[in-house]
């Protein structure tokens, strides 16, 4: 049996508005199940990658497909709700006006019956130690707080594709622990970028190297070398 | 309904900040110019402008402005794009004219263009900084230039905020949502928006007391370069008149 | 609102450069020793960004939300009047939007009418009703402005409707959209009120200085009228013509057969013209070898 | 003799105006020249300690001094020109319009002459690689580059004490050997918080530990154990 890939990029370029260069020429297929790990330096593409791998923007060039569908405004809502997206920085990803709405915000528009909604608040909140923050605004956290809410209101819909980009900065230990635990036992795709490349061992068996924008390297966690992480830039 | 609101104003908002930033890697020969120079004769070309209704006067403005351009590196299809817009506006305004004074609305808009393109050539090849210690040196009041200066970078903080916020909400929007929520969260994301611009500003306000808050003066640059420019722009002031 | 350059007469944008500069001068004044807040500057921010929606209007400008009570009634009239100007010089200075010389009327209308005028309806009425308050000055500080706009160019003769269209037209369209104006003001108030309530607290003001600046706008109007009788619609034409600039030697010397014989006026009218327009290019490219020959970072 | 200390903190307890405790009586000296690590979870108030103890934040209870000074309006910015903060958030803490002119903030500021400005701009541009993006605005770069832009701006006018929160977050791992590197070579004080232990381990001698606003420990690196943060919740 051919499994089709989940999510396929072809020749796909993205030029921000100002002209800065964000990813060129990427051709990649992730298929069902995967646990893929990105890295590379600053300024690679990482972030651009994700989201443009997650439909957020639309290539400048190129084509992306996700579950097979080119994103369209009819298609569009179907998609986001299979896919979940951890932006880099919280601030950019937070608007409700409390931790419990922030949570809550897509299990609400599935129109989820309340029972369901309080015992999934109960128990991310508890998993993420988030009792005590719940009614705050969440741009009145602290750094690791906001990225700990951001994680837990993008897993707490079970999104069939989750991308996860710098889960770990500004986290501690503890949540750490937390986020790599439920990756391991979780059922669906996962995308990681990350510059702890800890968290890239632990989950990902495959990993993609980028540098000025391109794949430079598309290889298992084990044939990953210091020689090239060192070339690259990584290091 | 709501969708297509919130379409607009991020597409509104990418174009405005577009604005806000000029291209700050393209230097053409204006860009090298000490911006009071500059300041002084976009004010002066404006004034040439909205002070005639002649034809030959405005054009012989216009296509001299247009030679500037080019000549000192300002790109023509950028220049368009900034000023399409209002000059179309105008002409809208007046166009009832058309059938009584045919000539009038194509004359009032020719100046509404001359004059815009007049301040481009100071906007496009300037930074904001530039203008501000330009602004200083003609003894603006030390307040008001700080005020300008606080509130464009505020003005690029809430420009990049509210981008990144209507992603936000666009990659967690899983199903169309109804109208009538328009009005009920529309009006409290705005409130929440608000509020959380004016906590963020008091945040940078610390990171501005923590590296201090003068506001730096620019070193003036006065030499042939500007002598040149300035022979150029008073070259146009007479040959308007004398025309 | 705003006034682009182009539709005043230059005696009006005078008028009202004066104008402007003493009010918004004794409100810098006034604020001398202040420090500009975060929320000084985060209102000026989203005040300009809510200005970004403008459409025309046939007869007088633009219609779009203005703000300037609000400013007045977060910030006090001084410190709102500043935040209003600068909000008008940035998007003049980046946008065009709002002329140059038009600015001077622009300040007048959009920052201190409305602002003051914003700010004592809202001191005065929000003793009986917070939110109603509001909503009156948001609603009426906008509609008195356009009045001030709609007038301002209704008597500028560059403008050709006269001032029986541009103050109805200016004046009406703002009362109804004013509404809107209205509502976002007490909605602003209103949820300010209920989550950062020291945001909201009196702004002092001198009495005094504050009924002198009430009657400064009462007479404006007349001020400009006089401003419209007394100066020249074209004064850089008139100081040509008074100059006999068009017979003048140095022009002679430049061209001395202005009106070459044999040909009439109007293509010797275009041959000068286009005489300049390489003398300009000339010129332009000598700035130009200046450049190349500079160096600097 | 007896070496007084830089800055001390006595019975510091700030609470912010929604009501959340940020910290909470706080007894601290910091000597010249010490390297301190502060650690401890998400929501300790390690980053309000660190505006608390570079005069940023007033204390609602209690007194901070620097240099000897209790900061008041006369003296607050001759304290904080001698201080450089590295904020956990770079959005909130670059505001000009391109990357040249946030490095050059200070320096201009200063007063230092073309040459010399050139020179350090020259300089601290080629370490951090942002020749590239000099400029750009900064609000335009990816995460990691905002970071280090924003390390390199605090660095580039040698405060005397410099505080770093969260100095790693988001950056790459060359940037992380340079900041590294020339905090070992800085001849200053150096305060750093952070989530990743290695690189408190790296540089500093003595460690802080904190939990719900009050520091649970003062000691040095090499008495603290797994146990302990285990038990405070680190990890
Ligand atoms: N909003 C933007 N406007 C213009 N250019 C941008 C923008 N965001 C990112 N870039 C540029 O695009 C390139 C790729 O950025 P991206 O954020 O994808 O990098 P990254 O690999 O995620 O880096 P990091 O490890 O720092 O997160 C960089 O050169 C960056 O400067
Ligand atoms: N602006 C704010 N308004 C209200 N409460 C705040 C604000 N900032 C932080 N807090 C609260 O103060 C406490 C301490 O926050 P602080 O940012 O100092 O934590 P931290 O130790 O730096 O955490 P992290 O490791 O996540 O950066 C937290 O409980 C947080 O929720
Ligand atoms: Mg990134
Ligand atoms: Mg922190």
């Amino acid at each position: 049996m051919v499994v089709s890939p989940l999510i396929t990029a072809k020749g796909v370029s993205y030029t921000y508005p100002d002209g800065s260069v964000g990813v060129r020429e990427i051709d990649l297929e992730i298929f069902p199940k995967e646990r893929v790990g990105i890295i590379g330096p600053n300024g690679s593409g990482k972030s651009t990658l994700i989201f443009l791998l997650s439909a957020l923007l639309k290539p400048t060039k190129g084509e992306v497909r996700v579950f097979g569908l080119i994103p369209d405004k009819k298609n569009v809502e179907n998609i986001r709700r299979r896919i979940g997206v951890v932006f880099q920085n919280p601030d950019d990803f937070l608007f409700n006006p409390t931790v419990k709405d922030e949570l809550l915000y897509v299990p609400r528009q599935l129109e989820m019956n309340e029972e369901e909604m309080r015992k999934l608040l109960q128990e991310y909140s508890k998993t993420f130690k988030l009792e005590e923050i719940l009614q705050k605004p969440p741009f009145r956290l602290s750094g690791g707080e906001k990225k700990k809410v951001e994680i837990a209101s993008v897993l707490i819909y079970s999104p069939e594709v989750i991308f996860l980009d710098e889960p770990t900065a500004n986290v501690d230990g503890k949540t750490r622990k937390i986020v790599v635990e439920m990756m391991k036992n979780y059922n669906g795709t996962v995308v990681i970028t990350s510059h702890e490349l800890g968290i890239i061992e632990e989950l990902c068996k495959r990993v993609i190297l980028m540098s000025k924008g391109k794949i430079v390297l598309d290889t298992t966690i084990n044939d990953l070398n210091e020689q090239i992480l060192e070339e690259i830039g990584v290091f | 309904m709501h969708v297509v609101l919130e379409k607009t104003l991020k597409n509104a908002s990418s174009y405005f900040q577009n604005f806000l930033i000029h291209e700050y890697g393209v230097r053409g020969t204006l860009h090298a110019i000490d911006a009071r120079v500059k300041l002084l004769s976009s004010f002066s070309f404006v004034i040439l402008a909205v002070s005639t209704f002649d034809l030959e006067k405005l054009l012989f403005l216009l296509i001299s402005l247009l030679a500037v351009s080019t000549v000192l590196g300002v790109n023509l299809k950028s220049l368009f794009k900034r000023v399409w817009l209002f000059t179309v506006f105008s002409f809208i305004v007046v166009s009832p004219f058309l059938l009584q004074n045919p000539e009038y609305p194509f004359l009032f808009t020719l100046r509404v263009l001359i004059t815009l393109i007049s301040l481009q050539l100071l906007v496009m090849t300037t930074s904001f900084a530039e203008i501000c210690f330009a602004m200083r040196s003609f003894k603006i009041p030390q307040l008001f230039v700080h005020a300008l200066w606080l509130a464009y970078r505020y003005i690029l903080v809430v420009f990049q905020d509210i981008v990144s916020i209507l992603l936000a909400r666009e990659s967690r929007r899983v199903a169309k949502g109804s109208h009538r929520d328009l009005w009920k969260k529309g009006g409290e994301a705005i409130g929440l928006f608000f509020l959380r611009s004016i906590e963020r500003a008091e945040r940078i306000q610390l990171a501005m007391a923590s590296r201090g808050e003068k506001i730096f003066e620019m070193r003036a640059k006065v030499g042939m370069l500007e002598i040149i420019y300035i022979t150029l722009s008073a070259f146009i002031i007479l040959w308007w008149l004398a025309l | 609102m705003h006034i682009p350059d182009g539709y005043l007469d230059l005696s009006i944008a005078g008028i009202f450069f004066i104008l402007s500069f003493i009010v918004l001068g004794y409100s810098l004044y006034r604020l001398r020793s202040e420090k500009l807040t975060s929320l000084f500057g985060v209102l000026s921010a989203a005040i300009f960004a809510a200005q970004m929606l403008n459409w025309p209007i046939p007869g007088g400008t633009s219609a779009h939300f203005v703000g300037g009570s609000l400013a007045g009634i977060l910030l006090g009239p001084y410190a709102g009047a500043l935040a209003m100007a600068i909000v008008l010089t940035i998007q003049t200075l980046v946008f065009n939007d709002g002329g140059i010389t038009a600015w001077g009327a622009n300040v007048w209308n959009m920052a201190i009418v409305n602002v003051f005028l914003g700010y004592y309806l809202y001191q005065f009425l929000s003793k009986f009703n917070r939110n109603l308050g509001a909503f009156i000055a948001g609603w009426l500080g906008i509609t008195v402005a356009a009045i001030f706009a709609g007038f301002e160019i209704g008597l500028s003769t560059s403008f050709a409707y006269g001032l029986s269209i541009t103050i109805p037209v200016m004046g009406l369209w703002h009362a109804i959209l004013g509404v809107i104006e209205g509502i976002i003001t007490a909605g602003v108030v209103a949820y300010l009120a209920t989550r950062r309530a020291d945001l909201l607290e009196k702004k002092e003001v001198g009495r005094a200085s504050f009924a002198l600046i009430a009657v400064l706008i009462a007479l404006s109007p007349i001020f400009a009228y006089f401003a419209e009788i007394v100066g020249y619609s074209e004064p850089l034409e008139n100081a040509a013509e008074m100059l006999e600039l068009e017979e003048s030697p140095i022009y002679e010397g430049l061209l001395p057969d202005y009106t070459i014989p044999g040909l009439d006026p109007y293509i010797g009218t275009l041959i000068s013209g286009a005489i300049g327009v390489m003398i300009v290019l000339m010129l332009a490219y000598a700035v130009r070898y200046a450049r190349s020959s500079r160096k600097d970072t």
